[in-house]
């Protein structure tokens, strides 16, 4: 078996194999370290019925907002929308989409246990609010806990500063956010990175996302914010 | 009721008194977001944000920005010797493993049990967003709220059971309003402070829960 | 309230007030990142009854082995206790001290569930073994899973690099192991370093344990491998 | 039964055939920390050790040991260009989490469902000790025990039922022994290698569960 080569050539060329209602995870927070010459690249495939989760749902046509302005997405989970993310609430509205609103540090922590090969655990976010409605309650040691499940997908879309070829990641300031444990929680991880830097010239100790986790690689062409 | 009451800037400063030199503290939306200006220049607090740092400092100046840096708002910000960035699970490791000594967010109702509304209100176009706000609910140490004391409407935010749609049971530790400052404790709402030139009758008169006082109540602590 | 001081002057001053009885988690794994200056400070101390946590149970005098050979240890939890701990395997064989045994993975992720405010959680592994013994099992998408409680400690004895004075820590290569992970699980976190460096010098890209998680620093005197 | 079997190392060799270019490995003790000398100097394997490191090298050569560069037995190791470190929590979830390709851990028993017994054995004395065995059983994509075809008093390691306490269960899809290369599959043991100069029914009768083989079975592949 040759040794598996995981750079690509452009965005397209990375998100080619993605079908209609794949389920897709996307990372970025508060405008920093979204991947989005791969959601452009996906907008241009044109796949449908596509199920996404990401912090939010993009505002106007940036970030994740284009997919939902050419009508891509059947459903999403979300921890905050956002009042940004125009298509996604006309869409919503309407009855169009499906929605389902997770605490942001339970859909954290719901990706990083599929990553770690949890497949459910006991949390105290949402007790007596809405987000505990069919949810299993239990009490441990007399504190009420509801029972949350590992969240996967069949991709995962980051944005990191620097990759090398094999896949090891570091990433900027906050632009870290949520792409570190989406890595972990996709049957293919798809990265799209600053700077791709030769293997070996990385710090062991600074790499926060291991090549384990990074499937393919490919350099954004700009769109860092939008 | 036409006597002033605090403003916004000033629920901040005192909000700000709460927090002790050296504290873990999360600050949300709304009011919350005006306290950091009000921290006394000797007191140092470590400032966390779900978007990964802890030790965050003044927002940027203008043409300093760096929008890899930036807090849950979008707004650049600045660290502060010390500061450390992580990513969104372990920023959640902080909020729920019950690691910030004191966070404070803003409320459309606490109940006098301490639960906390404030996501969401009812009957809102659009989907809403929880945002980090149940985390950060339910792992405080110590979670205050401040708001404005009454609705647009005149009706009570602080209330016997909350009617909108709960962030979080039994969290809310102490409600900053433009009237008065109020524990939750077993006993119920007992009332601390009240801003000047307002009595304990005339609060619990805008409070739709029964508040616990004795004695003469001081007035609500405000630098000049 | 003064800004807390987390500098202690000696490893002595630093566990001064562990009493009896107190359960404390040691870092260190593979004769790496052991906190041996702290542990040593316990055994002059003279508490006993202690529940420790940990990787093993020394060898021979060293890491933990000082505190079996005193007899200050009434109960363990540990995934390898090892042929070198003769102390400790003397006092087990004797019937003399109790044992937990877990598997290495789950003894990290139930205290990293401890620090992270998760109660409980299910785990592939151990299903079916004797590790399984009165864990309540599950079935959940047609596999098996046993429900693994969090684990946390009173104190946790660990050891890292550099600390500047707020408590934010770096380690050094395959030192790491254990030790951020029981930061974030006890009441009292103490660490031995083996440098203390000025507020400001750490890179914040770099800092593998964030201060918060911190609550006593010691400068190690030697001991780094014993 | 005079006839000679494969050495450990002879093991270790066939074993190495097993690891595809650009895989991410964890070996075991026993046989399986002598695999990694045998790999192809144009095959470059990642090995992963719970002590935190992705990229493991060779041993350190005499007077270059670093001591906070070791593997789960305290031998201090090198890198490869590409290693990361990381904490043991992260080692964790590769093991557990099904990140890594192959694990290659050492035996004392085989079930013909893939359980695999091989942490402890009954009545010796001391407490035993579990490690990252299990944690690496479950996981593994793809789990190779290595070890002699039967236990020193010549009975069957490989056995209908393991008597001995169980790492994990229904976890191996491949036995590589002194005598044989055999795949647990649905249908049962799968009977790939003979040793060179055996013949499948000398194995069968050294073999506690029944082997299913058809045809002529080719000699272990070894390099000279």
């Amino acid at each position: 078996m040759a040794h598996k080569n995981k750079i690509y050539q452009s965005p397209d060329a990375a998100v080619a194999d993605i079908p209609d209602r794949a389920t897709i995870l996307f990372g970025g927070f508060g405008g920093a370290g979204f991947p989005n010459n791969l959601i452009q690249a996906l907008a241009r495939r044109g796949v449908r019925q596509l199920k996404i989760i990401s912090n939010n749902c993009g505002t106007g046509d940036g970030e994740a907002g284009i997919l939902f302005k050419n009508r891509q997405v059947r459903s999403v989970i979300a921890a905050f929308p956002g009042p940004g993310a125009k298509y996604f609430q006309e869409q919503f509205d309407a009855g169009e989409i499906e929605l389902e609103l997770v605490p942001q540090g339970i859909l954290c922590e719901r990706m990083r246990a599929f990553g770690a090969g949890i497949p459910a655990f006991y949390s105290p976010v949402g007790v007596g609010t809405e987000v505990a409605r069919g949810k299993e309650e239990r009490t441990i040691r007399g504190r009420r806990y509801i029972l949350e499940e590992a969240l996967g997908g069949d991709f995962a879309f980051i944005r990191a500063q620097q990759a090398d070829a094999l896949g090891n990641l570091v990433f900027r300031k906050a632009a870290r956010n949520f792409n570190p444990v989406m890595a972990t929680a996709a049957k293919t991880t798809i990265v799209e990175v600053e700077e791709i830097v030769p293997v070996g010239s990385l710090d062991p100790e600074r790499i926060v996302t291991p090549s384990i986790f990074v499937d393919r690689i490919v350099r954004a062409q700009g769109l860092r914010y939008v | 009721m036409s006597k002033p009451r605090l403003t916004r800037e000033q629920i901040a400063a005192r909000a700000a008194l709460e927090l002790p030199d050296g504290a873990y503290v999360n600050l949300g939306w709304g009011i919350p977001n005006l306290i950091a200006a009000y921290v006394p220049a000797d007191v140092t607090i470590y400032f966390h944000c779900e978007t990964g740092i802890l030790g965050m400092g003044p927002r940027a100046k203008p043409g300093e920005e760096d929008f890899d840096l930036v807090d849950a708002m979008k707004v650049p910000v600045t660290l502060i010797p010390g500061a450390a960035y992580f990513s969104q699970v372990d920023a959640h490791v902080m909020t729920r493993g019950g690691h910030l000594d004191i966070c404070i967010l803003g409320g459309l109702q606490v109940s006098e049990k301490g639960d906390l509304a404030n996501w969401r209100v009812p009957g809102a176009r659009g989907a809403g967003g929880i945002g980090g706000a149940m985390d950060i609910s339910v792992g405080a140490q110590r979670l205050i709220v401040t708001m404005e004391h009454t609705a647009k409407d005149g009706s009570p935010k602080i209330v016997q059971t909350c009617s909108y749609p709960l962030t979080a049971i039994e969290c809310v530790n102490t409600v900053i309003t433009d009237l008065a400052v109020i524990d939750v404790t077993p006993e119920g709402l007992a009332l601390r402070e009240v801003a000047p030139g307002f009595t304990p009758e005339e609060v619990q008169t805008l409070t739709g829960a029964p508040l616990h006082y004795r004695g003469s109540i001081p007035s609500m602590a405000l630098r000049t």
